[in-house]
């Protein structure tokens, strides 16, 4: 984390909101991250940790994308892009991939958010638009069946608006499902009492979210400090 | 003795018949059983209900026979994709139903259908919209008390075309990689089960310990040397037929 | 079947009930054999037909009793007795081994009987006496997913009781589930009318079996010459 | 770094606590961890409710384990077996409590646990006496119209043993012919699965498209170089301990 903190920007960008997360995965962790920024979650779990990814498609112990030239079109993650397999993969069918997801056996879910709500409510993959052609994918699997769900995403919107909320109004993927946000400006924890601050970028300070949070938001730094 | 083999893709799906419901493997590209799609479109049942994770790409494979208008409903999780603009534009214009289920729900529906389990219960779509019509209810064991969960159906259908990688003549087979995704329970899930292999293999030569779909879910198998593969027909602009 | 019929016999013996069962299985059925008699039915298919056997716990593609000395514990049918695979088998848990049951998959189960009753009725598993200890393994399994059950059964109990009734009185395996049955007398079929004696062992007549059926019999043999 | 090998079957077992609810793998001695049942044996925990599909054989595996006074239920489908004397004398003296279950019924419970599904219907027992107290429905569409079923509930466990062919360090199995059965079901029901094998082998010589059980649904593994063979013990006599 040191060289992070060490340069003088506001905020992390999207790799660093993906490195940040990166860090809270345990050693030995199954995990499963979803498209966009969490698919970078790989790149940067620390050295020493043995991670495996799971793909909803049906692979246990995804590797890396694979070099240009070498791509397999019947090798691909749940985003359709083309990955490798590491020694000690499993392949298997769709039911039994998502019994795993069911199941409860895998660990952690690394999702993006267009909102959540203070209670761990979440909303991300529809904005209820009744023009928009409506599509799930697995996201409400994965957010009812999986252990931990972190979330990494924008702290508001490209507009300017919150997507921390007291309530969603975009429909749901899942209720009280959230368990962390990696924002760019915080890492916030959803708990009984709300959105709790765990940790602010470098660069930000709590008023700063606070501002950005439509919702109240502890700050358990405080807390943990007394 | 047992050969499920026949000899062409046209012969395969000759008796599909209009109203059918027509599963069909496949996640994107990977799996997808595309030459028994295209004998599809050459023969032309209409009002087909099409089970897929997906509804193609481009304007070829799943997308196409779309695209042909033999598709009165389509039974999936994710209905848009990169490349995808067929079953968009149809569903917009009001001309092609949509039945839009969670991706492990579909699964495991499918998987039911071929179990012969009529209905289950999951937590997926709890407290969201695609839960408003479904029954509820809890359960008191203690792993799955304090939650609710709805009741789910199992997905039948007439037939199913589906990819593998090896075939032998009982029917036994194995897939490639994650092409594999749908296949297995689609091919549990259908009166007539219908595969396109590349590889026919002899009787024996998948060891019983790695067999992935044992062959008494297949029904007919096709072999097809070289399949074409979506991604390379899309990057050249084909549209079939 | 001619060298049967030429035998100056009455009935048929414990073999020969399987043989005729045999004779009933199309070429390319997949059939589970139950335990005792059905067992023996494998044997008698007649050649030039290929019928693949499952045992349900987890082979398809079931071959004959190794020799002796070559059993493997590791290979064994329903029965727990030592079998071989075909090749061409395939193995596979107990939940996808009932799922090809359940699915209505297995085209004929063979399958013992203590009573049927003529609306297809079948108790094979219990006397209901309360001293003993219940067992039911996969016989309710079977009956309710088998697309077509015949039962090999001796016609009366060895204290000379019917065990072809109006009525079970035994606990039921399943409801309206036999389509066939094959005694040491006759083979009769279960139909929406009752039971029909569809052919006599060599030596009886319909009125011994008639007499030792404790309900109705139809002798559609009649039906089929008008 | 991922190593789910463990020393010795006594490690193993030692934290399967008083009223636990433990799985137990084998169909007779196919597939029975009998080196994990004797370990559990000589832990000495009690009040065990045993999900197996019989009752154990003689006096060795889990017949030795009831008979030792661990075990306050059995959930299985038949508990009669050849050599077993020590179930039915407890069971006919009330000294030990049954749930009886047909066979597919058992095995789907378990894959329900596995799988979180908390219920299911089946058409299975419908009108017989393992129905009574089940709730029963019908359903409307086709495939399952004009019967009965009832709704059967998940089986989820605290511990599995189950024995495996083939082990790597991530938990990655195979299994050998019929003992595979109810193992590959078992470990994903259970939280803490532990298993037995013969054959330790290196991350990678499992064929990914060969591995019947996936590394995420094993906790623990024992290698027990030179297992028993149940029907051999008995042959001779052996009781345990």
């Amino acid at each position: 984390m040191n060289h992070i903190i060490e340069n003088k920007q506001t905020g992390w960008d999207r790799s660093q909101m993906a490195q940040r997360a990166a860090q809270d995965i345990p050693d030995g962790s199954y995990v499963n991250l979803g498209i966009g920024i969490p698919e970078q979650v790989a790149k940067y779990v620390p050295s020493g940790r043995e991670v495996i990814y799971h793909t909803e498609n049906g692979l246990l112990g995804m590797g890396p994308t694979p070099e240009v030239g070498c791509e397999d079109p019947e090798l691909i993650n749940a985003g359709k892009k083309a990955v490798t397999a590491i020694k000690g993969a499993a392949y298997f069918h769709h039911g039994d991939s998502f019994a795993m997801i069911r199941g409860q056996h895998i660990d952690i879910c690394v999702l993006g958010a267009m909102q959540v709500a203070q209670n761990g409510d979440l909303a991300n993959w529809s904005t209820g638009s009744k023009n928009a052609i409506p599509a799930v994918g697995g996201a409400m699997d994965l957010v009812a069946g999986v252990k931990t769900i972190f979330i990494i995403t924008q702290h508001v919107t490209k507009n300017g608006e919150p997507k921390l909320l007291e309530q969603c109004s975009f429909p749901l993927t899942g209720q009280g499902v959230v368990n962390r946000i990696y924002t760019d400006l915080a890492v916030i924890e959803v708990t009984n009492k709300g959105f709790e601050l765990l940790e602010l970028a470098p660069g930000v300070d709590f008023e700063t979210v606070k501002v950005k949070t439509a919702a109240n938001l502890i700050d358990s730094r405080l807390a943990n400090k007394e | 003795m047992i050969n499920k083999y026949i000899p062409s893709v046209k012969d395969a799906v000759v008796d599909i018949f209009d109203g059918a419901t027509v599963m069909i493997g496949g996640f994107g590209e990977a799996g997808s059983p595309i030459e028994l799609i295209h004998a599809l479109i050459d023969q032309g049942a209409k009002n087909l209900t099409v089970i897929n994770n997906n509804t193609g790409s481009g304007h070829v494979g799943l997308a196409a026979l779309i695209e042909n208008g033999q598709v009165g409903k389509m039974i999936c999780s994710f209905p848009r994709t990169a490349n995808s603009t067929v079953f968009p534009d149809l569903y917009t214009a009001g001309k092609i139903e949509l039945e839009l289920v969670p991706q492990g729900t579909l699964a495991e529906r499918i998987r039911a259908g071929g179990a012969g389990i009529p209905g289950f219960y999951t937590a997926t779509s709890v407290g969201t919209v695609l839960a408003d019509t479904k029954e509820h209810r809890t359960f008191d064991e203690a792993a799955f008390s304090g939650k609710q969960y709805v009741l789910e159906k199992a997905i039948t259908a007439d037939f199913s075309l589906i990819k593998a990688h090896q075939a032998d003549r009982y029917g036994n087979l194995t897939f490639n990689k994650t092409a594999r995704n749908f296949a297995p329970i689609m091919a549990m899930a259908a009166t007539t089960t219908i595969v396109q292999t590349s590889n026919q293999v002899e009787v024996g030569e998948i060891d019983a310990e790695h067999v992935i779909t044992p062959g008494i879910f297949v029904n007919r198998i096709v072999t097809v040397s070289n399949p074409m593969q979506e991604s390379k027909l899309i990057a050249k602009g084909v549209s079939y037929p």
